[in-house]
Order: structure tokens, then C-alpha cells, then sequence
């Protein structure tokens, strides 16, 4: 019921029927004017050929008139046709002047019909063309084709260089990665000295250096490395007054501590007892 | 491999009337062209029969061997298939895929590009009389039946469009001149788009070479880009 | 429908010895299987098709039809389908070649088991410092170059390799102590030139004669199960 009424207000409604009993002025249902012309000659029911355009001009400008009159909303291009219609038909019906400038009046009726006559062809070979039998809608592939199978046979390339160079390089690479692991079996005078500092901050009492070194010695193949670094260290700790080492005999343990202050140094050093 | 037809002419000496003497090259048609998924050029057949085999006659033979059957041999585009018979589309109902139905707009559109290819869209629209809206032309070109062939060598060079083998195989056409109507349309010169002109009727045509008055388009042409703004006279006139 | 029985009985009456007077069923069932995208079993043909067929007469009948063709009509699991003929299979296969370049990694392998041959997996592990993968062994026995000879008389019997003839032709080497030795290396600039004095590269022998070390593959060796597991210390060495 809304919707009625609503169509009604905005001037759209379905169907309207005008003084011609044929003429539905739904301007909607055409696609641009010479859709709507093509219809209105249809209604001529004679061969397009033979059409009246003046006839046509006339049914085309009633129908525009009619669609303003129920405030049809018309896009400039009914207009734009209309208007070349209107013209068109007072051309046809005055006389033709004797030296006209551009398309007589009879050639551009002749043009119109004869677009109206393709439109209506290609409507004619489009039907023609969906009504043929379409694939998957009336005739069928098949369904469930059976694939080719690809065997491929891989083909290797590579050359003497590709081979010479990878087995250098290989090689090569062997001996140099051995050198370097060799280097970083020696353990560095820093190395060592860094850990015996952080060591000597926390050794107020007397600590026995091999056993301390011990611990660090992983691999009993650096066991060489590790005490020689360690005791040039202590050396140089000593030197610096950071640290006091204390050895009974030649080849005894080594102990050490933390250098105290001269104050604290007075009272005898207790050396740890085994 | 020659001995196959050797062996052919043999059989059919041997058993003249025989009627399961096949020669063997049909048996190998036959299975290539069922077992593919697309229809095979004679070239591509060619390829994999063995050597010596006449192969349009073996098709020919083959197409007459099925003409009655409820599979038939068809040519498609130049390109052989095997396809339902198209008087069984009754039977076939529930095999069909849902296919979107094209507006009348764009049915339109994809005749007149068919019957006037290549054409622009511009030309189109003369014809119906109407603007095209960029989503019609967006259908039909989604359906892959039109191509954006070339460009036109006049003022704004607008695309041209034109059909292609997969329109031929859709609509079950060998060739473009199959087109229904065609040879009427031409006689009654309506198919060309200048108006009025009473000479040189041109014949449609989906020949990939270009036209004389037809460039090439150029590498990177980004159809999206290319068939929005431009070319899109309804777009353009919102910006103008 | 049921027509279709009758005209059929009709057609066979007036044309007994008629080979193109083909029961109209014969052609509905052949575009149904044709078209459809599965194998199709006998009850769904019947719903599909019009009342009064013997479906099962004209399965077989269709079968025999098709017996001698490129194209057979066969029964799988109890559905039917065309399929390619048996003996056809060849058509429907296309040998290509593939050319793959050889991994880094293969390349390295295979130029440790040039140079160090006999030498077995965990050798050559040996000498590149790193452990190889089985992918790498098996692309270099694909491309027939290497070849298991033997097996080292060592604890786990692991396998030696070698290379083959078709190494030799690849390389263009007319035998393996054509490959360049130290000096050769180093006067080409692949080796470099100031290497520890220990540093050798072996004389390569690809002589077929088993070492005194090696003992011969037993018969019966599976190849792809000596290569598995036990042989991968990739494996292994995760767990570790």
C-alpha cells in the first residue's frame, strides 16, 4: 500500500495509459531514446524500410509530451531528441529550399530509419546468437577429461670448473678453519688477567691458585696455556699492589688474596693451614 | 610408425567388409580428443599420431563416425572437441552449471561486437543509441568472450574490441563467418556503422592481426586503468 | 518416455540389419557418462534416464561398443566411465627432459667422491666439516654419476662411493687421473698457493677392483634402506 502511494507521489507509477490506447508512457522499460522509437515504429507494424518517419515523430513527440505532463523525470537525451524530431518534422512538412546547406530533410529520415533498421538487426542477430546451443547450458565438454600425463626426465648440468672449484674450496676451507680453531686454545694474558681480578675482589682470605685454576681448565690440553697466562697475570697484579701471593717452596701450590690496607696488614698473615 | 597404415591397408585387404576393422589412427583420435580438456588444433594432433596418418581425413571419418551418436566430433575455433549432441540438452539439465545471465544491455553488447569487430565503444553506442555503463562492458569481458584488441588510430585512441576463441566455443561456432544472420546483415549493408553508405560492406572479423587503422596496445596497458576515466564517457562526465 | 523402448523395437523390426539404427538409449546413456565429472554407478543412470530402459542391457550393449575403440567404457567400483584404452596409455604420456643445475652442496660431495673415492659418507662428512644430507646422496645417485661400490671393513660396514662412467662423460675426462692434482690446482689459482706443507690431494682411482679394505655390496642390498637411517647422522645427531 506505501509503495503505491509513494510511486504515486514521486510521479512513477507502473503504468499510465494516455489517449492512445496502446501507448504505455513508462520510459523506464527503454533503453534511451531510439530504444523508445524503435518501439513506437514497431507499432507502425510495417516494414522498417518502409516506415513514415513523420508518423514516427509525431508518436514519439506525444509520448515525451505525455511523460512531462505526469512529471515523468526524462534524461536529457529524450529531450535532446525530441527537440531534433521536432525539427526534423517541420523540415519534412516545408518545402525544401533549393540549395540546401547540409543533409536534406528526406536524407536524415533516411539516416534515422536506417538506425532504427540496424538496431533492430542486431536485436534480431543477438537472439539469434543466445538461441544457439551453449556450451554447458545445452551441449557438454567432457566432464571429467582425462589429464596427459608430463614424465619429465631431469637433466643435470654442471661443469669441470663448477667441480674443480668446489672441491678447492673445500679444502681449502679445512685448513683454515683448523688454524683458527687453533688460536682460540690459547688463553690470552687478558683473559686471564680479567678473571683473576674479578677472583682477588672476593678473596680476603688466602686461596690456593691451582685449585682455582683448576676449575677452569676444561680441556686438560690447556691446562699448559691457562696456568702459564694466570701466573703472568698474578705477577702483574702483584706489581700493581692489587693482590699478594705467597708460595712455601720452588713447584709448591701458589695462594693468593686480596691485598689488604696497611692498617689491616699489621696483624701476622694467617696462612691457611692444609 | 608407418606400418600403422600399412598395417591399415593390410586389415582392409584381409577383411574388406569387416566392420571392426578400425584403423588404428581413429582409435588414437579418439582417445586424444577425449581425454583433453581443450578442443586440439590439426597441428597439435599432428604431434602426437604417428607419422604418415592423414589427419583430415582421419577427422573427417571420426566426425561421421559420431554424427549420430549422442557424443559428437565438432570443430570449434579450428580446433577439434567432442561435445554432447545438442538435441540432448534435455537430458543434460542437471550437468549445468549455474551461468549467470547476461543483462539485455550486455547480450546487445556482445552481438554488436561480435557482427562489427573490431569496434569501439564509442561505435557501440551509436548503434544502440545509448551510453554503455562500465559495469556491462565489465560482465562481458569477465565472461572472457571479448578482448580488448587494439587501439584505433583516431583522435583518443579508444580501445578496440573484438571476440574470442572462447566466445567461438561458447556460442559452438567453427569460424566467425558461422555467425547467424551474417550473410543477410551483410546484404542488407547493415553492418556498417557509417550511415548511409551503399559499398564495401565490412565482414566482421576476429583475425588477431590488426586492422590497418588499428595500433597495437601497448605493453603494461592496464585495462582496468584503461577502461576507467577515458574512456568511460559517463565517469567523464561527472569530472567534466 | 516409454516411447523410446517401443520406437527402439519399431526401428529394429523395419531395419534388422541397419548398423546406424542405434537404440536412442545408447546415445543418452554415452553423452550422460561422457559429461559428467564422475564416474556414474547404475542407479543414477536409470534416474536420469527415461522410463523403460534396461539400463544394464544397454550398459553392456554400449560396452561392446566401445570395446574396440581408443575410448572404452569401463566399470570402476561399480560405476561406469569412459577411459582412454589400456593399450593407449603411451598417448596419453609426454616424456620431457628437465635440465636441473646440481646443488652447492651436491657439486662438493660429488667432488670429494671424485677425488677421495672409495670413500664412504661419514668420510666425506670428514673432510667438508659438515654433515650432508640423504637429499643431496640421492639427487647424486639420480644423476648416475656416483655409485655405491662396496662396503668398508669397518664397524657398521658403512657403504663406499665411487664414480661411474657417465661421470666421465659429463666431465669430458677421458679417464679419472685426468682430474688435476695439487700442483695442476694451485697452478690454476684454485688452490692457494702458501697451504701448510701437510696439505695433499690424493691421486683419484676409479679402478672397479674392490680395495683391500672394501667388501662387495651383498646381492639383494635395498639401496634406499642402506641409505636411511642407520647412515644419517643428521638424525642421530639430534637425539644427541
Amino acid at each position: 500500500m506505501s509503495a503505491e502511494i509513494l510511486s504515486f507521489e514521486t510521479g512513477r507509477p507502473a503504468e499510465i495509459v494516455e489517449g492512445e490506447p496502446s501507448l504505455v508512457v513508462d520510459v523506464e522499460g527503454y533503453e534511451g531514446p531510439l530504444d523508445l522509437l524503435l518501439a513506437l515504429a514497431r507499432q507502425q507494424k510495417v516494414d522498417l524500410a518502409k516506415i513514415s518517419i513523420l508518423a514516427l515523430a509525431d508518436q514519439y513527440l506525444v509520448f515525451i509530451e505525455a511523460a512531462r505532463k505526469i512529471r515523468l523525470e526524462l534524461a536529457a537525451d529524450y529531450l535532446v531528441m525530441a527537440a531534433w524530431l521536432a525539427f526534423l518534422k517541420s523540415r519534412l512538412l516545408l518545402p525544401e529550399p533549393a540549395t540546401p546547406d547540409g543533409p536534406s530533410a528526406e536524407e536524415m529520415a533516411t539516416a534515422l530509419a536506417n538506425r532504427l533498421r540496424r538496431l533492430e538487426a542486431i536485436r534480431e542477430a543477438s537472439n539469434r546468437l543466445m538461441n544457439r546451443p551453449q556450451l554447458q547450458r545445452d551441449i557438454f565438454p567432457r566432464g571429467d577429461p582425462e589429464a596427459i600425463a608430463e614424465v619429465k626426465h631431469p637433466k643435470f648440468t654442471a661443469t669441470l670448473y663448477d667441480l674443480l672449484t668446489a672441491y678447492a674450496v673445500q679444502r681449502q676451507q679445512r685448513v683454515l678453519t683448523t688454524v683458527h680453531l687453533a688460536k682460540r686454545t690459547v688463553w690470552s694474558l687478558a683473559e686471564a688477567r680479567a678473571s683473576l681480578e674479578r677472583l682477588v675482589g672476593i678473596a680476603e682470605e688466602w686461596s690456593c691458585l691451582d685449585e682455582y685454576l683448576l676449575s677452569y681448565v676444561v680441556d686438560p690440553s690447556q691446562k699448559a696455556t691457562v696456568f702459564a697466562s694466570s701466573f703472568a697475570a698474578a705477577l702483574e697484579l702483584v706489581r700493581e699492589g692489587e693482590m699478594e701471593l705467597n708460595q712455601k717452596e720452588a713447584f709448591a701450590p701458589l695462594y693468593f688474596r686480596k691485598r689488604v690496607p696497611v692498617a689491616a696488614a699489621m696483624s701476622a698473615p694467617d696462612l691457611p693451614v692444609e | 610408425m608407418a606400418s600403422l597404415a600399412e598395417k591399415r591397408i593390410v586389415d582392409d585387404e584381409d577383411h574388406p567388409v569387416d566392420p571392426q576393422a578400425r584403423p588404428e589412427e581413429l582409435r588414437l583420435l579418439e582417445a586424444l580428443l577425449f581425454a583433453s580438456t581443450e578442443p586440439l588444433d590439426q597441428a597439435t594432433l599432428a604431434k602426437r599420431m604417428p607419422d604418415g596418418v592423414d589427419i583430415k581425413q582421419a577427422l573427417a571419418q571420426l566426425q561421421a563416425d559420431y554424427a549420430l551418436r549422442g557424443v559428437n566430433l565438432v570443430r570449434v575455433a579450428n580446433k577439434w572437441t567432442f561435445r554432447t549432441a545438442g538435441d540432448l540438452s534435455w537430458l543434460m539439465t542437471r550437468e549445468s552449471t549455474e551461468t549467470r545471465r547476461l543483462s539485455r544491455a550486455a547480450i546487445e553488447m556482445l552481438a554488436i561486437i561480435a557482427y562489427h569487430q573490431p569496434v569501439t565503444r564509442a561505435e557501440i553506442e551509436e548503434i544502440r543509441g545509448v551510453v554503455t555503463s562500465k559495469g556491462t562492458l565489465d560482465v562481458l569481458l569477465e565472461t572472457g568472450w571479448i578482448r580488448p584488441r587494439g587501439r584505433r588510430k583516431t583522435p583518443g585512441r579508444p580501445l578496440t574490441f573484438g571476440t574470442t576463441e572462447a566466445f567461438l566455443s561458447q556460442f559452438s561456432l567453427e569460424a566467425l563467418g558461422d555467425l547467424p544472420g551474417l550473410e543477410e546483415l551483410k546484404g542488407t549493408g547493415l553492418l556498417d556503422s557509417r550511415l548511409p553508405s551503399g559499398f564495401s560492406v565490412p565482414a566482421p572479423s576476429d583475425d588477431p592481426a590488426l586492422r590497418d587503422d588499428e595500433d597495437p596496445l601497448e605493453i603494461g596497458d592496464n585495462l582496468e586503468l584503461l577502461l576507467a576515466p577515458a574512456a568511460d564517457p559517463e565517469t567523464g562526465g561527472e569530472e567534466g
